[in-house]
Protein backbone atom coordinates (compact mmCIF):
# COMPACT_ATOMS: atom_id res chain seq x y z
CA UNK A 1 0.00 0.00 0.00
CA UNK A 2 1.86 3.32 -1.02
CA UNK A 3 -0.06 6.96 -0.85
CA UNK A 4 2.38 9.69 -2.24
CA UNK A 5 0.86 13.28 -2.69
CA UNK A 6 2.82 15.37 -4.78
CA UNK A 7 3.00 18.86 -6.53
CA UNK A 8 4.70 17.11 -9.97
CA UNK A 9 2.86 16.31 -12.76
CA UNK A 10 3.06 12.50 -13.24
CA UNK A 11 2.23 10.18 -16.57
CA UNK A 12 -0.42 7.29 -15.71
CA UNK A 13 0.54 5.29 -17.86
CA UNK A 14 3.99 5.11 -16.42
CA UNK A 15 2.50 4.28 -12.67
CA UNK A 16 0.28 1.30 -14.10
CA UNK A 17 3.47 -0.54 -15.89
CA UNK A 18 5.47 -0.35 -12.22
CA UNK A 19 2.85 -1.02 -10.06
CA UNK A 20 1.51 -3.86 -12.52
CA UNK A 21 5.43 -5.60 -12.57
CA UNK A 22 5.84 -8.51 -11.35
CA UNK A 23 2.55 -9.62 -9.72
CA UNK A 24 2.32 -13.27 -10.26
CA UNK A 25 -0.19 -14.13 -8.27
CA UNK A 26 -2.48 -11.04 -9.01
CA UNK A 27 -5.60 -11.24 -11.75
CA UNK A 28 -6.78 -8.01 -12.14
CA UNK A 29 -5.74 -4.85 -11.81
CA UNK A 30 -7.98 -2.33 -12.19
CA UNK A 31 -6.88 1.96 -12.14
CA UNK A 32 -8.62 5.26 -12.26
CA UNK A 33 -6.99 8.56 -13.62
CA UNK A 34 -8.80 11.44 -12.94
CA UNK A 35 -8.03 14.23 -15.09
CA UNK A 36 -8.48 17.90 -14.97
CA UNK A 37 -11.03 19.04 -17.72
CA UNK A 38 -10.62 22.12 -19.75
CA UNK A 39 -14.58 22.70 -19.35
CA UNK A 40 -17.36 22.00 -16.31
CA UNK A 41 -20.35 22.50 -17.10
CA UNK A 42 -19.95 23.75 -20.07
CA UNK A 43 -17.62 26.49 -18.96
CA UNK A 44 -14.02 26.94 -19.63
CA UNK A 45 -11.56 26.51 -16.92
CA UNK A 46 -7.83 28.20 -17.16
CA UNK A 47 -6.18 26.51 -14.48
CA UNK A 48 -7.20 24.31 -11.69
CA UNK A 49 -5.11 24.64 -8.31
CA UNK A 50 -5.14 22.23 -5.22
CA UNK A 51 -4.66 22.91 -1.97
CA UNK A 52 -3.33 20.15 0.43
CA UNK A 53 -2.24 19.96 4.19
CA UNK A 54 0.97 18.26 4.11
CA UNK A 55 1.09 15.61 7.33
CA UNK A 56 -2.27 15.46 7.63
CA UNK A 57 -3.39 14.71 3.93
CA UNK A 58 -1.27 11.85 3.36
CA UNK A 59 -2.44 9.75 6.94
CA UNK A 60 -5.92 10.18 5.76
CA UNK A 61 -5.06 8.62 2.31
CA UNK A 62 -3.43 5.97 4.10
CA UNK A 63 -6.85 5.47 6.57
CA UNK A 64 -8.67 4.95 3.19
CA UNK A 65 -6.18 2.76 1.53
CA UNK A 66 -6.41 0.76 5.25
CA UNK A 67 -10.40 0.78 5.16
CA UNK A 68 -10.96 -0.80 1.54
CA UNK A 69 -8.45 -3.22 2.22
CA UNK A 70 -10.35 -4.80 4.83
CA UNK A 71 -13.78 -4.53 2.54
CA UNK A 72 -12.08 -6.02 -0.46
CA UNK A 73 -9.79 -9.13 -0.98
CA UNK A 74 -6.86 -6.98 -2.89
CA UNK A 75 -3.26 -7.54 -3.07
CA UNK A 76 -2.36 -4.11 -3.25
CA UNK A 77 -3.54 -0.87 -3.37
CA UNK A 78 -1.92 2.62 -4.69
CA UNK A 79 -3.00 6.38 -4.64
CA UNK A 80 -0.82 9.26 -6.01
CA UNK A 81 -2.84 12.54 -5.89
CA UNK A 82 -1.29 15.98 -6.75
CA UNK A 83 -1.45 19.29 -5.56
CA UNK A 84 -0.76 22.80 -6.31
CA UNK A 85 -1.51 24.17 -10.06
CA UNK A 86 -2.82 21.80 -12.58
CA UNK A 87 -3.41 23.00 -16.23
CA UNK A 88 -6.29 21.07 -18.16
CA UNK A 89 -5.51 17.46 -19.60
CA UNK A 90 -3.36 17.05 -16.58
CA UNK A 91 -3.99 13.94 -14.07
CA UNK A 92 -4.85 14.82 -11.08
CA UNK A 93 -5.25 11.41 -9.18
CA UNK A 94 -4.24 8.03 -10.31
CA UNK A 95 -5.85 5.43 -8.21
CA UNK A 96 -4.54 1.06 -8.66
CA UNK A 97 -5.82 -1.59 -7.00
CA UNK A 98 -4.53 -5.09 -7.77
CA UNK A 99 -6.09 -8.54 -6.89
CA UNK A 100 -6.25 -12.33 -7.18
CA UNK A 101 -10.16 -11.96 -8.84
CA UNK A 102 -11.21 -8.61 -10.64
CA UNK A 103 -14.67 -7.88 -8.89
CA UNK A 104 -12.47 -6.84 -5.64
CA UNK A 105 -9.98 -4.67 -7.73
CA UNK A 106 -12.69 -2.97 -9.54
CA UNK A 107 -14.88 -2.35 -6.38
CA UNK A 108 -11.76 -1.55 -4.09
CA UNK A 109 -11.12 1.38 -7.11
CA UNK A 110 -14.21 2.72 -7.56
CA UNK A 111 -14.61 2.96 -3.55
CA UNK A 112 -11.27 4.84 -3.05
CA UNK A 113 -12.22 7.43 -5.62
CA UNK A 114 -15.81 8.52 -3.62
CA UNK A 115 -14.04 8.40 -0.77
CA UNK A 116 -11.18 10.63 -1.99
CA UNK A 117 -14.11 12.97 -4.19
CA UNK A 118 -15.48 13.81 -0.77
CA UNK A 119 -13.42 12.84 2.19
CA UNK A 120 -9.72 13.32 1.25
CA UNK A 121 -8.24 16.74 2.46
CA UNK A 122 -7.68 18.83 -0.31
CA UNK A 123 -9.42 22.26 -1.50
CA UNK A 124 -10.11 22.70 -5.46
CA UNK A 125 -10.18 26.26 -6.69
CA UNK A 126 -10.95 26.67 -10.13
CA UNK A 127 -10.31 29.84 -12.07
CA UNK A 128 -11.48 30.14 -15.45
CA UNK A 129 -12.80 33.38 -17.60
CA UNK A 130 -15.68 34.08 -15.07
CA UNK A 131 -13.31 34.10 -11.87
CA UNK A 132 -12.19 32.26 -9.57
CA UNK A 133 -14.43 29.31 -7.22
CA UNK A 134 -13.65 26.69 -4.70
CA UNK A 135 -15.24 23.60 -5.50
CA UNK A 136 -17.33 21.77 -2.91
CA UNK A 137 -18.22 17.75 -3.60
CA UNK A 138 -21.58 17.52 -5.84
CA UNK A 139 -24.65 16.07 -3.92
CA UNK A 140 -23.83 13.23 -7.00
CA UNK A 141 -20.74 13.00 -5.01
CA UNK A 142 -22.20 12.64 -1.23
CA UNK A 143 -24.72 9.90 -3.00
CA UNK A 144 -21.79 8.26 -4.34
CA UNK A 145 -20.33 7.52 -1.02
CA UNK A 146 -22.98 6.54 0.89
CA UNK A 147 -23.45 3.54 -1.53
CA UNK A 148 -20.42 2.12 0.66
CA UNK A 149 -21.99 2.67 3.91
CA UNK B 1 3.33 30.38 20.70
CA UNK B 2 1.12 28.59 18.62
CA UNK B 3 0.55 28.33 14.77
CA UNK B 4 -3.18 28.95 12.69
CA UNK B 5 -3.50 27.66 9.48
CA UNK B 6 -6.48 28.60 6.79
CA UNK B 7 -7.01 25.73 4.14
CA UNK B 8 -9.10 26.08 1.33
CA UNK B 9 -11.52 28.79 0.60
CA UNK B 10 -10.66 29.84 4.31
CA UNK B 11 -7.46 31.07 3.20
CA UNK B 12 -8.92 33.55 0.78
CA UNK B 13 -11.55 34.72 2.91
CA UNK B 14 -8.74 35.48 6.20
CA UNK B 15 -6.17 36.82 3.72
CA UNK B 16 -3.50 34.68 5.13
CA UNK B 17 -2.73 30.90 5.16
CA UNK B 18 -0.63 31.14 8.13
CA UNK B 19 -0.28 32.89 11.59
CA UNK B 20 1.32 32.56 14.71
CA UNK B 21 -0.36 33.48 17.91
CA UNK B 22 1.87 34.39 20.78
CA UNK B 23 -0.65 33.28 23.63
CA UNK B 24 -3.47 31.37 22.20
CA UNK B 25 -7.14 31.23 23.86
CA UNK B 26 -7.15 27.93 26.25
CA UNK B 27 -9.57 26.57 23.53
CA UNK B 28 -10.57 25.93 20.21
CA UNK B 29 -13.86 27.52 20.50
CA UNK B 30 -12.43 30.86 22.39
CA UNK B 31 -9.67 31.05 19.40
CA UNK B 32 -12.55 31.22 16.94
CA UNK B 33 -13.99 34.37 18.88
CA UNK B 34 -11.11 36.02 18.89
CA UNK B 35 -10.45 35.36 15.28
CA UNK B 36 -14.74 36.78 14.43
CA UNK B 37 -13.95 39.29 16.49
CA UNK B 38 -11.09 40.31 14.45
CA UNK B 39 -12.77 39.56 11.07
CA UNK B 40 -16.47 39.19 11.32
CA UNK B 41 -16.42 37.45 7.54
CA UNK B 42 -13.72 35.05 9.01
CA UNK B 43 -15.89 34.07 11.57
CA UNK B 44 -18.57 33.69 9.43
CA UNK B 45 -16.87 31.45 7.57
CA UNK B 46 -15.35 29.78 10.26
CA UNK B 47 -18.87 28.74 11.79
CA UNK B 48 -20.44 28.05 7.89
CA UNK B 49 -21.22 24.29 7.52
CA UNK B 50 -19.05 21.19 7.03
CA UNK B 51 -15.64 23.36 8.38
CA UNK B 52 -13.28 21.23 10.70
CA UNK B 53 -10.62 22.11 12.82
CA UNK B 54 -6.92 19.98 13.68
CA UNK B 55 -5.11 20.23 16.47
CA UNK B 56 -1.90 18.82 15.46
CA UNK B 57 -3.14 17.41 12.32
CA UNK B 58 -6.06 15.62 14.51
CA UNK B 59 -9.38 16.35 13.49
CA UNK B 60 -10.95 17.65 17.31
CA UNK B 61 -14.51 18.64 18.83
CA UNK B 62 -15.53 22.39 18.93
CA UNK B 63 -14.25 23.12 22.10
CA UNK B 64 -10.82 21.15 22.50
CA UNK B 65 -8.11 22.65 24.56
CA UNK B 66 -5.23 24.11 22.92
CA UNK B 67 -2.28 25.45 24.23
CA UNK B 68 1.36 27.21 23.25
CA UNK B 69 2.85 24.77 20.26
CA UNK B 70 -0.08 23.81 19.11
CA UNK B 71 -0.74 23.61 15.23
CA UNK B 72 -4.64 24.76 14.48
CA UNK B 73 -5.78 24.15 11.38
CA UNK B 74 -9.03 25.32 9.86
CA UNK B 75 -10.61 22.56 7.09
CA UNK B 76 -13.46 23.25 4.66
CA UNK B 77 -15.41 20.40 3.21
CA UNK B 78 -12.91 18.53 1.30
CA UNK B 79 -12.64 17.12 -2.26
CA UNK B 80 -9.77 15.38 -3.51
CA UNK B 81 -9.79 13.19 -7.15
CA UNK C 1 -13.60 2.56 -30.11
CA UNK C 2 -10.76 0.33 -30.76
CA UNK C 3 -10.36 -3.51 -31.15
CA UNK C 4 -7.31 -5.14 -30.79
CA UNK C 5 -6.69 -9.00 -31.11
CA UNK C 6 -2.92 -9.87 -30.99
CA UNK C 7 -0.72 -12.25 -30.45
CA UNK C 8 2.13 -9.71 -29.64
CA UNK C 9 2.45 -9.04 -25.92
CA UNK C 10 1.58 -5.24 -25.06
CA UNK C 11 2.43 -3.07 -22.12
CA UNK C 12 -0.81 -1.74 -20.21
CA UNK C 13 1.13 1.59 -19.26
CA UNK C 14 1.95 2.18 -22.41
CA UNK C 15 -1.68 1.59 -23.63
CA UNK C 16 -2.97 3.50 -21.19
CA UNK C 17 -0.59 6.29 -21.96
CA UNK C 18 -1.85 6.49 -25.38
CA UNK C 19 -5.54 6.24 -24.66
CA UNK C 20 -5.14 9.03 -21.97
CA UNK C 21 -3.20 11.56 -24.37
CA UNK C 22 -4.91 14.85 -25.44
CA UNK C 23 -7.91 13.95 -23.40
CA UNK C 24 -9.15 17.47 -22.39
CA UNK C 25 -13.00 17.03 -22.06
CA UNK C 26 -12.40 13.57 -20.09
CA UNK C 27 -12.92 13.38 -16.35
CA UNK C 28 -11.87 10.26 -15.69
CA UNK C 29 -10.18 6.90 -17.19
CA UNK C 30 -10.61 3.32 -15.88
CA UNK C 31 -8.62 0.77 -17.05
CA UNK C 32 -8.41 -3.04 -16.36
CA UNK C 33 -5.53 -5.36 -17.18
CA UNK C 34 -5.91 -9.08 -16.74
CA UNK C 35 -2.96 -10.88 -16.06
CA UNK C 36 -1.85 -14.33 -16.61
CA UNK C 37 -1.24 -16.23 -13.03
CA UNK C 38 1.48 -18.53 -12.04
CA UNK C 39 -0.97 -20.53 -10.18
CA UNK C 40 -4.82 -20.82 -10.12
CA UNK C 41 -6.79 -22.30 -7.35
CA UNK C 42 -3.23 -23.21 -5.56
CA UNK C 43 -2.03 -25.07 -9.07
CA UNK C 44 1.11 -23.94 -10.73
CA UNK C 45 0.23 -22.63 -14.35
CA UNK C 46 3.43 -23.37 -16.67
CA UNK C 47 1.58 -21.30 -19.48
CA UNK C 48 -1.83 -20.31 -20.79
CA UNK C 49 -2.61 -20.95 -24.34
CA UNK C 50 -5.37 -18.85 -25.78
CA UNK C 51 -7.26 -19.96 -29.38
CA UNK C 52 -9.19 -17.01 -31.30
CA UNK C 53 -11.05 -17.44 -34.56
CA UNK C 54 -9.55 -14.40 -36.45
CA UNK C 55 -12.19 -12.66 -38.45
CA UNK C 56 -15.13 -13.45 -35.89
CA UNK C 57 -13.44 -12.59 -32.64
CA UNK C 58 -13.00 -8.74 -33.31
CA UNK C 59 -16.55 -8.12 -34.71
CA UNK C 60 -18.20 -10.13 -31.39
CA UNK C 61 -15.79 -7.39 -28.90
CA UNK C 62 -16.62 -4.49 -31.24
CA UNK C 63 -20.67 -5.17 -30.81
CA UNK C 64 -19.77 -5.45 -26.91
CA UNK C 65 -18.17 -1.97 -27.41
CA UNK C 66 -21.03 -0.68 -28.79
CA UNK C 67 -23.44 -1.69 -26.52
CA UNK C 68 -21.41 -0.50 -23.58
CA UNK C 69 -21.39 2.70 -25.78
CA UNK C 70 -25.46 2.47 -25.75
CA UNK C 71 -25.33 1.75 -21.87
CA UNK C 72 -23.13 4.22 -20.22
CA UNK C 73 -21.86 7.82 -21.03
CA UNK C 74 -18.78 7.46 -22.12
CA UNK C 75 -16.39 8.97 -24.79
CA UNK C 76 -13.65 6.11 -25.95
CA UNK C 77 -12.97 2.41 -25.45
CA UNK C 78 -10.83 0.34 -25.64
CA UNK C 79 -9.98 -3.48 -25.87
CA UNK C 80 -7.04 -5.28 -26.47
CA UNK C 81 -6.45 -8.79 -26.38
CA UNK C 82 -4.51 -11.57 -26.93
CA UNK C 83 -4.23 -14.95 -27.99
CA UNK C 84 -1.64 -17.71 -28.73
CA UNK C 85 0.70 -18.55 -25.86
CA UNK C 86 1.07 -16.25 -22.67
CA UNK C 87 3.46 -16.45 -19.96
CA UNK C 88 2.41 -16.18 -16.39
CA UNK C 89 2.92 -12.18 -14.98
CA UNK C 90 1.96 -11.15 -18.65
CA UNK C 91 -1.25 -9.53 -19.80
CA UNK C 92 -3.82 -11.14 -21.41
CA UNK C 93 -6.36 -8.31 -21.63
CA UNK C 94 -6.56 -4.31 -21.25
CA UNK C 95 -9.83 -2.84 -21.47
CA UNK C 96 -9.78 1.19 -20.78
CA UNK C 97 -13.07 3.62 -21.05
CA UNK C 98 -12.99 7.47 -20.42
CA UNK C 99 -16.27 9.61 -19.46
CA UNK C 100 -17.06 12.85 -18.55
CA UNK C 101 -17.90 11.65 -15.01
CA UNK C 102 -15.84 8.35 -13.36
CA UNK C 103 -19.28 6.28 -12.77
CA UNK C 104 -19.42 5.98 -16.09
CA UNK C 105 -16.15 4.69 -16.54
CA UNK C 106 -16.19 2.36 -14.25
CA UNK C 107 -19.39 0.94 -15.35
CA UNK C 108 -18.59 0.38 -18.57
CA UNK C 109 -15.17 -1.49 -18.22
CA UNK C 110 -16.95 -3.24 -15.43
CA UNK C 111 -20.00 -4.30 -18.04
CA UNK C 112 -17.01 -5.21 -20.46
CA UNK C 113 -15.15 -7.12 -18.34
CA UNK C 114 -18.22 -9.50 -17.49
CA UNK C 115 -19.31 -9.52 -21.43
CA UNK C 116 -15.59 -10.70 -22.21
CA UNK C 117 -15.33 -13.36 -20.03
CA UNK C 118 -18.46 -15.13 -20.60
CA UNK C 119 -18.93 -14.44 -24.55
CA UNK C 120 -15.89 -13.27 -26.21
CA UNK C 121 -14.91 -15.71 -28.42
CA UNK C 122 -11.79 -17.03 -26.78
CA UNK C 123 -10.86 -20.70 -25.76
CA UNK C 124 -8.06 -20.64 -23.01
CA UNK C 125 -6.23 -23.45 -22.30
CA UNK C 126 -3.63 -24.04 -19.19
CA UNK C 127 -0.78 -26.27 -19.11
CA UNK C 128 0.82 -27.18 -15.94
CA UNK C 129 2.58 -30.12 -13.80
CA UNK C 130 -1.00 -31.95 -14.31
CA UNK C 131 -1.33 -31.53 -18.05
CA UNK C 132 -3.24 -29.83 -19.92
CA UNK C 133 -7.40 -28.50 -19.44
CA UNK C 134 -9.04 -26.14 -21.23
CA UNK C 135 -10.68 -23.42 -19.05
CA UNK C 136 -14.66 -22.17 -19.27
CA UNK C 137 -16.17 -19.16 -17.46
CA UNK C 138 -16.61 -19.86 -13.87
CA UNK C 139 -19.86 -20.18 -12.30
CA UNK C 140 -19.24 -16.66 -10.70
CA UNK C 141 -18.44 -15.35 -14.06
CA UNK C 142 -22.03 -16.57 -15.29
CA UNK C 143 -23.38 -14.28 -12.08
CA UNK C 144 -21.42 -11.40 -12.70
CA UNK C 145 -22.51 -11.01 -16.25
CA UNK C 146 -26.12 -11.15 -15.29
CA UNK C 147 -26.12 -8.41 -13.09
CA UNK C 148 -26.37 -6.74 -16.34
CA UNK C 149 -29.69 -7.66 -17.43
CA UNK D 1 -15.99 -27.31 -51.51
CA UNK D 2 -16.18 -26.17 -47.56
CA UNK D 3 -14.21 -25.41 -44.40
CA UNK D 4 -14.77 -27.05 -41.22
CA UNK D 5 -13.16 -25.47 -38.42
CA UNK D 6 -12.81 -26.60 -34.98
CA UNK D 7 -12.42 -24.28 -32.31
CA UNK D 8 -10.97 -24.45 -28.65
CA UNK D 9 -11.38 -28.27 -26.74
CA UNK D 10 -13.15 -29.08 -29.46
CA UNK D 11 -9.71 -28.97 -31.78
CA UNK D 12 -7.90 -31.54 -29.44
CA UNK D 13 -11.03 -33.86 -29.19
CA UNK D 14 -10.99 -33.76 -33.63
CA UNK D 15 -7.61 -34.20 -33.59
CA UNK D 16 -7.05 -31.23 -36.50
CA UNK D 17 -8.16 -27.64 -36.86
CA UNK D 18 -9.48 -26.97 -40.16
CA UNK D 19 -10.81 -29.37 -42.83
CA UNK D 20 -11.72 -29.09 -46.27
CA UNK D 21 -14.76 -30.79 -47.54
CA UNK D 22 -15.53 -31.83 -51.42
CA UNK D 23 -18.93 -32.44 -51.21
CA UNK D 24 -20.62 -30.64 -48.23
CA UNK D 25 -24.32 -31.81 -47.16
CA UNK D 26 -26.89 -29.59 -47.40
CA UNK D 27 -27.26 -28.39 -43.99
CA UNK D 28 -25.70 -28.07 -40.11
CA UNK D 29 -27.34 -31.37 -38.75
CA UNK D 30 -26.07 -33.47 -41.66
CA UNK D 31 -22.77 -32.30 -41.23
CA UNK D 32 -22.74 -33.16 -37.36
CA UNK D 33 -23.91 -36.91 -38.39
CA UNK D 34 -21.48 -36.89 -40.81
CA UNK D 35 -18.89 -35.81 -37.91
CA UNK D 36 -19.75 -37.99 -35.46
CA UNK D 37 -20.29 -41.39 -37.96
CA UNK D 38 -16.39 -40.54 -38.64
CA UNK D 39 -15.59 -39.99 -35.22
CA UNK D 40 -18.19 -40.36 -32.16
CA UNK D 41 -16.22 -39.04 -29.89
CA UNK D 42 -16.52 -35.63 -31.58
CA UNK D 43 -19.69 -36.48 -32.84
CA UNK D 44 -20.36 -36.27 -28.76
CA UNK D 45 -18.28 -32.97 -28.22
CA UNK D 46 -20.38 -31.19 -31.01
CA UNK D 47 -23.91 -32.35 -29.40
CA UNK D 48 -22.25 -31.07 -25.79
CA UNK D 49 -24.01 -27.75 -23.82
CA UNK D 50 -23.15 -24.78 -25.16
CA UNK D 51 -21.43 -25.85 -28.26
CA UNK D 52 -22.79 -23.44 -31.02
CA UNK D 53 -22.14 -23.33 -34.84
CA UNK D 54 -21.02 -20.73 -37.10
CA UNK D 55 -21.51 -20.32 -40.69
CA UNK D 56 -19.32 -17.33 -42.60
CA UNK D 57 -18.60 -16.04 -39.38
CA UNK D 58 -22.32 -15.62 -37.92
CA UNK D 59 -23.76 -17.23 -35.21
CA UNK D 60 -26.47 -19.91 -36.69
CA UNK D 61 -29.32 -22.18 -35.74
CA UNK D 62 -28.63 -26.28 -35.67
CA UNK D 63 -30.94 -26.50 -38.71
CA UNK D 64 -29.28 -24.01 -40.83
CA UNK D 65 -28.64 -24.65 -44.54
CA UNK D 66 -24.62 -24.64 -46.00
CA UNK D 67 -23.14 -24.96 -49.46
CA UNK D 68 -20.59 -25.00 -51.13
CA UNK D 69 -18.02 -22.14 -50.13
CA UNK D 70 -19.15 -21.74 -46.86
CA UNK D 71 -16.75 -21.66 -43.70
CA UNK D 72 -18.58 -23.65 -41.00
CA UNK D 73 -16.92 -23.11 -37.36
CA UNK D 74 -18.03 -24.98 -33.96
CA UNK D 75 -17.69 -23.14 -31.43
CA UNK D 76 -17.27 -24.81 -27.57
CA UNK D 77 -18.49 -22.16 -24.57
CA UNK D 78 -16.45 -18.91 -24.75
CA UNK D 79 -14.32 -17.36 -22.25
CA UNK D 80 -11.73 -14.56 -22.76
CA UNK D 81 -10.44 -12.07 -20.13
Amino acid sequence: MTVRVQTEPFDAGALLTAFSAGRLTSGGIVSFTGLARETTDGAAVANLELDAYPGFTEPAIAAMEAEALERFPVQDLLVVHRYGPIRPGEAIVFVAAAAEHRRAAFEAADFLMDYLKTRAPFWKKETGPGGERWIEPRPSDYDDVKRWS
Amino acid sequence: MAKVLMLGRLRDVAGWRERTLDTPPPTLSALRDLLAREDPALGEALAGKGVQAAVNKAVVRADAAIGPGDEIAFLPPMSGG
